[in-house]
């Protein structure tokens, strides 16, 4: 057993940190683009503009609804026809990649942004009033508002969801084995396929995930704990 | 282009029964062990929030580890787990049950669920404004009357989006159950997909699972609205009343 | 001849961590008392009063309602607990607590949230709950909003119907805190009228309050906390007329 | 020179594997090396979860499966395919206790029998077995041969060689191979070939020509006889 | 001769859907005047308040900072809009706004919070910003709670943390909304002797109040709202000591 999982050509230990590597860069890169996404939509929720607002909840709707396995078909595949195509209109017969890497963390970011829109969304509500009328108040114009205001304040409020979605984000990222990428949970299907142990590799791989999680959590307790700063508790 | 409706013509034809048949698994699946799932919560909730460590640890552990890991590891450990180990079920009188994929899918789901949802109603339970709890303790409430008559009804009403979330994700997720030889509706179409190789499948699906989401919300924004009929003409000054920070809830494989 | 004691506390300790905040606080209440209890901020008014009823547990002191002394008892861990928790529940329903929040359930009408507790700790029929609780808000004067939900009453609605969800349960005495803090001067007047009224009826009550025209006027007796001490008490006439403590002296002439 | 790029799913042993060591390795994977080597084509080999093989090669993402994928009707709509390079047959693997000696419908009657989803095994089952057997479709041949030593299904229909491969192996003791190899051209096709875009009618026809000619110069035996020791061509 | 004129408001009017809320409001405040406006709940003080420095957009009428006016156009629809946004932020830096719930940045130190508006707004160097926010917080004596955050102070602490980042603007006029509504008798004893302090030094304030008694000593003139117009106003011995409305009679006759 101990061989099957050491570090080296005979074994699969180097192989399961690879994928467990590669599933950390995709979630990282599809965090930090989702929650452009996620603030993007969200803004257009509140700007009280009518398209916007119908735009974003379409968006919403269409991520929530749609399997996340379609999401990332259309992106990986679809875009690369779709441009494909496009450049042959003009002419162009070369070959495109789409890289899988960044089709995959844009479409997981795709997925990211249009829940925690609602997070997001529902985080700047609760920001009190009064917080914002303030600003007004000594005549801060908008985008100052935003920054100095605002923006600090949602994390409160937005943490414990984006926390949770975090958590699905990094299962999320096994669906990018479809698209060729050898992330923690195909590695471990590959393993399981080549040496017959199904119960070693899953379970080390859920062990993997745990500990990825229990990390995470703490990390992020410890931001809430941050962003509750100067807040008292009942 | 006529062409082209007619290959879609015969996708439908072909694969449409199929995909019909793969929505009704799915909704039987995900009624059964929310259901379950939702029974065994409150206990769980409840434990979770205990003061007793014997009740309160174990309780996390559960939520613990089913919320950390993959539904499709979870599901993989149960069925294919209990095959090997054969003997000792048959010796057990357990066999019956774990024979049967639909039973263990039902079991991973429902465990599955039960964690999440009781995560949700721990977050409501906290959510109860501690005054409404002490005006009850206050006219001489206390257990399980307190529970019964204050507390769960409010929690329920502050988890409700957090749950509505949590169903359109198990509708999602049922799709792992394939993976046991339970075809739900992407099973059914990832099934049609690998024979036709066509991404409009997939477009079949989708709409399908728009209908079952769309419905879903309208049914749950009803439901909201007679659980809350005091926020029927809301005041226009009041902030938003949603929940903001449970309102999504993690997603599994 | 005196009226029977309704309430009687002895010598309630109560700490906070490194806080103390109620050092030995004592009060007799005989059967249609009105109690003022003032004092500054952080003074532990609240806190008093939320030891009567247990809603937080004193670390020592007894608390007699009624003649029925509240049983405590000590965990091994030196904690001060109740011994019964079912003596504190019944206990409880013979003190109905105004909390300064009205603290009304949202998610029941005015006239829901007043049965409740008939029904379900007192086990009232409900056609006798509502009964009851329909002359109750007649008396307060919100018949017209029983079958609101709280979050559209007016401050001052909100107030009367807590005061009349607390009477439904025919508490032996009354706990008031801040009833009148967040309103303005005309619902203050409303909400006053109304506890003047019960004071008429013979009720005991216990008030926490920072109206001191209510305090001099209604009141049979009132108690200025200073500290978690009783620093001076009598009746109206003295503590606001002739103070003897100079804290509270000083106290009073602060208010314009 | 051209660089033809080929994509194998990596989780078909013998046939295609990915290793430990993160080489790919397998009958198909060394088919290919062959038959770039016959066309002096530079190759590069990729390995492509199953789910996303046939999309993956339309969107041009490479240009060329090899892959053990079978020839079917079903899937020369959507895209072409080379001439076989080897065929097997198909056969039951049943459990010892399961009593099954004859494996026609009839013979399987109220019997539970499983076949990998999305081959052509578990087209055969479904035209063939419904209604008279209970099918069972696996993700993968070694769920379906778990559950067949678990007594979750009575019978496996799969491919001879990766089924012997598994009766060989440790937990093959609780089963055997039963009736008769399936040949049927109808479901069974024509073996297995390359995959390939329908618009590369030249590429077809250099790799049927490279087909051709490892099996004229003996490398097809070469590889044949390294892994399995009779033709499965 | 009249001191310059700070503040001028002409005929203010503004209504909420159907709800007719003010109908038609003048006021001119000179330099160190103290305007108390009174008046029952739900009569319109705090919305006129908001009004002068836009927080709400009034549907007619005039506000002149300094002689400046705020330029107001229509939309298409027929709302009224303020013409010029920079403006708008220009003239509210020169108002300073003390709210009831005081509003201070919960994620920012007390000095923080001063300091704010002077770097972002003004342009103030930091250095400069700070030496004078400490100087503030000194005067209303709260230095030693500069480095807190908002919610670990008392109520009367946060409601002078919230002048003090007032006043550091330098705002021509200052705007209250019920500085003392939810404060302890004591709280308020402290919070009106800063707001007495500032009339002396010859600020220019607007006060909503239920202090019937600061309105009385402090103030060079009172108004006494009624349903969105002014029923009363003139010097408080006037307002107070003879008023001519039958209605502000009735009003301050509640008043224990
Ligand atoms: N649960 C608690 N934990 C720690 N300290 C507490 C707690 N409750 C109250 N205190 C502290 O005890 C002291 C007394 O509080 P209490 O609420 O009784 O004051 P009060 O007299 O009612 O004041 P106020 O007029 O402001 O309501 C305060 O210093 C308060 O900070
Ligand atoms: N944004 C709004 N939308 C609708 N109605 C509003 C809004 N703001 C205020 N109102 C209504 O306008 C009226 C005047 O409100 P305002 O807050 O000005 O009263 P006020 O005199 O300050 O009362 P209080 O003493 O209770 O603070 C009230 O009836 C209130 O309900
Ligand atoms: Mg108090
Ligand atoms: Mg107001």
């Amino acid at each position: 057993m101990w061989e099957l999982l050491s570090f080296g050509d005979k074994g699969w230990g180097d192989d399961l940190a690879l994928g467990a590597i590669l599933t950390l860069q995709l979630a990282f890169a599809s965090l930090g683009l989702g929650l452009v996404f996620g603030l993007a939509t969200a803004g257009m929720k509140l700007s009280g503009n009518r398209v916007l607002l119908g735009l974003a909840n379409g968006f919403t709707t269409a991520i929530r609804g749609i399997p996340d396995l379609l999401t990332l078909f259309l992106i990986y595949f679809g875009s690369q026809f779709a441009i494909q195509t496009l450049l042959s209109l003009f002419g162009y017969e070369g070959q495109v990649e789409v890289n899988g890497f960044w089709a995959g963390v844009l479409a997981l970011s795709l997925v990211f942004g249009g829940y925690s829109s609602e997070v997001f969304r529902g985080a700047f509500l609760a920001i009190p009033k009064g917080q914002i009328e303030a600003a007004k108040a000594v005549g801060m114009p908008p985008a100052l508002i935003f920054r100095r205001v605002l923006l600090p304040q949602v994390w409160r409020y937005a943490l414990p969801g984006l926390g949770n979605l975090w958590l699905s984000l990094i299962k999320d990222t096994s669906l990018i084995s479809v698209i060729a990428l050898d992330e923690l949970l195909r590695k471990t299907f590959i393993a399981v396929g080549i040496t017959k142990e199904p119960f070693l590799f899953y379970g080390i791989a859920c062990l993997i995930y745990l500990a990825i999680t229990t990390v995470s959590t703490g990390v992020i307790m410890r931001l809430e704990a941050w962003s509750e700063r100067g807040v008292r508790r009942a | 282009m006529e062409d082209y409706l007619a290959m879609l013509a015969d996708l439908a034809v072909r694969y449409g029964p199929r995909l019909l048949g793969g929505v009704v698994v799915t909704l039987q699946l995900v009624g059964i062990s929310l259901a379950l799932g939702g029974m065994m919560s409150v206990p769980l909730a409840l434990a979770r929030l205990s003061r007793n460590p014997v009740l309160r640890l174990p309780a996390f552990a559960y939520v613990f580890f089913f919320r950390g890991t993959p539904l499709l590891a979870q599901i993989y450990l149960i069925y294919y787990g209990s095959g090997q180990f054969r003997a000792a079920f048959e010796q057990a009188g357990l066999w019956w049950f774990f024979r049967d994929a639909w039973y263990c899918a039902l079991l991973a789901f429902t465990l599955n669920t039960g964690a999440y949802t009781a995560e949700i109603v721990r977050g409501g339970i906290q959510g109860v404004p501690l005054g409404d709890i002490e005006a009850a303790r206050a006219c001489g409430m206390s257990g399980f009357t307190l529970y019964r008559r204050i507390i769960l009804p409010t929690a329920y009403r502050i988890a409700l989006p957090a749950y509505g979330n949590e169903i359109i994700l198990m509708v999602k997720s049922s799709s792992i159950a394939s993976i046991i030889t339970i075809f739900d509706l992407m099973g059914e179409t990832k099934l049609a997909f690998s024979r036709s190789f066509r991404l409009e499948v997939y477009l079949m699906a989708a709409a399908l699972y728009l209908v079952i989401t769309l419905s879903f919300e309208w049914v749950w924004a009803r439901l909201e609205r007679w659980l809350n009929p005091q926020r029927e003409a809301p005041d226009l000054k009041a902030p938003d009343l949603q929940p903001p920070a449970a309102l999504v809830e993690p997603q599994r494989q | 001849m005196a009226a029977e004691v309704a309430l009687e506390v002895e010598n309630i300790h109560k700490r906070f961590g490194a806080l103390d905040v109620l050092k030995g606080i004592s009060l007799t209440a005989r059967q249609g008392d009105v109690i003022s209890l003032i004092g500054a901020s952080g003074s532990g008014k609240s806190t008093f009063l939320r030891c009567i009823n247990l809603l937080e547990t004193p670390d020592s002191g007894d608390v007699r309602v009624q003649g029925e002394l509240i049983a405590m008892k000590k965990t091994r861990s030196g904690e001060n607990v109740p011994a019964d928790r079912r003596q504190v529940d019944r206990i409880r329903s013979r003190l109905g607590m105004v909390f300064q929040g009205f603290n009304l359930w949202s998610h029941k009408t005015v006239l829901e949230n007043v049965i409740e507790a008939p029904i379900h700790v007192l086990g009232v029929a409900r056609a006798e709950a509502v009964d009851r609780a329909e002359a109750l808000l007649a008396k307060v004067g919100i018949a017209d909003k029983r079958h609101v939900y709280p979050g559209h009453l007016s401050g001052g609605q909100q107030q009367r119907a807590a005061i009349a969800r607390a009477l439904a349960m025919e508490p032996a005495v009354m706990l008031f805190d801040e009833p009148t803090s967040a309103l303005d001067p005309e619902l203050v007047g409303e909400v006053l009228k109304v506890m003047r009224d019960l004071a008429e009826e013979g009720r005991t009550m216990l008030v926490v309050t920072h109206e001191m025209g209510f305090a001099r006027e209604v009141s049979s007796h009132v108690m200025y906390l200073h500290q978690g001490r009783v620093e001076e008490e009598g009746p109206p006439s003295q503590v606001f007329g002739n103070p003897s403590s100079e804290r509270c002296r000083q106290f009073l002439a602060k208010l314009l | 020179e051209t660089t033809i790029r080929i994509a194998t799913e990596g989780a078909y042993p013998p046939f295609n594997q990915k290793n430990a060591d993160g080489t790919l390795s397998g009958f198909d994977v060394d088919i290919a090396n062959a038959l770039c080597e016959k066309m002096k084509a530079k190759c590069t080999i990729v390995a492509q979860d199953w789910d996303g093989i046939i999309p993956g090669l339309l969107a041009k993402k490479y240009d060329a499966i090899v892959a053990s994928m079978s020839i079917t009707e079903e899937r020369k709509k959507t895209i072409d395919f080379s001439d076989k390079y080897y065929n097997t047959p198909a056969r039951f693997a049943v459990g010892k206790t399961s009593g099954i000696t004859d494996v026609s419908p009839e013979g399987m009657k109220g019997k539970t029998i499983g076949a990998q989803s999305s081959t052509i095994h578990a087209n055969y089952l479904e035209a063939k077995y419904k209604g008279t057997a209970t099918i069972k479709l696996y993700a993968t041949i070694d769920e379906a041969n778990a559950d067949l030593a678990a007594g979750r299904i009575d019978a496996h229909l799969a491919d001879s060689i990766v089924e012997l491969a598994f009766l060989d192996g440790k937990d093959g003791g609780c089963c055997a191979f039963a009736g008769p190899d399936f040949k049927d051209p109808a479901f069974f096709g024509d073996g297995v070939g390359v995959g390939l875009r329908k618009e590369d009618g030249k590429l077809k026809a250099e790799i049927n020509a490279a087909i051709k000619a490892i099996l004229a110069d003996g490398t097809y035996k070469k590889l044949n006889d390294k892994y399995f020791p009779f033709s499965i061509y």
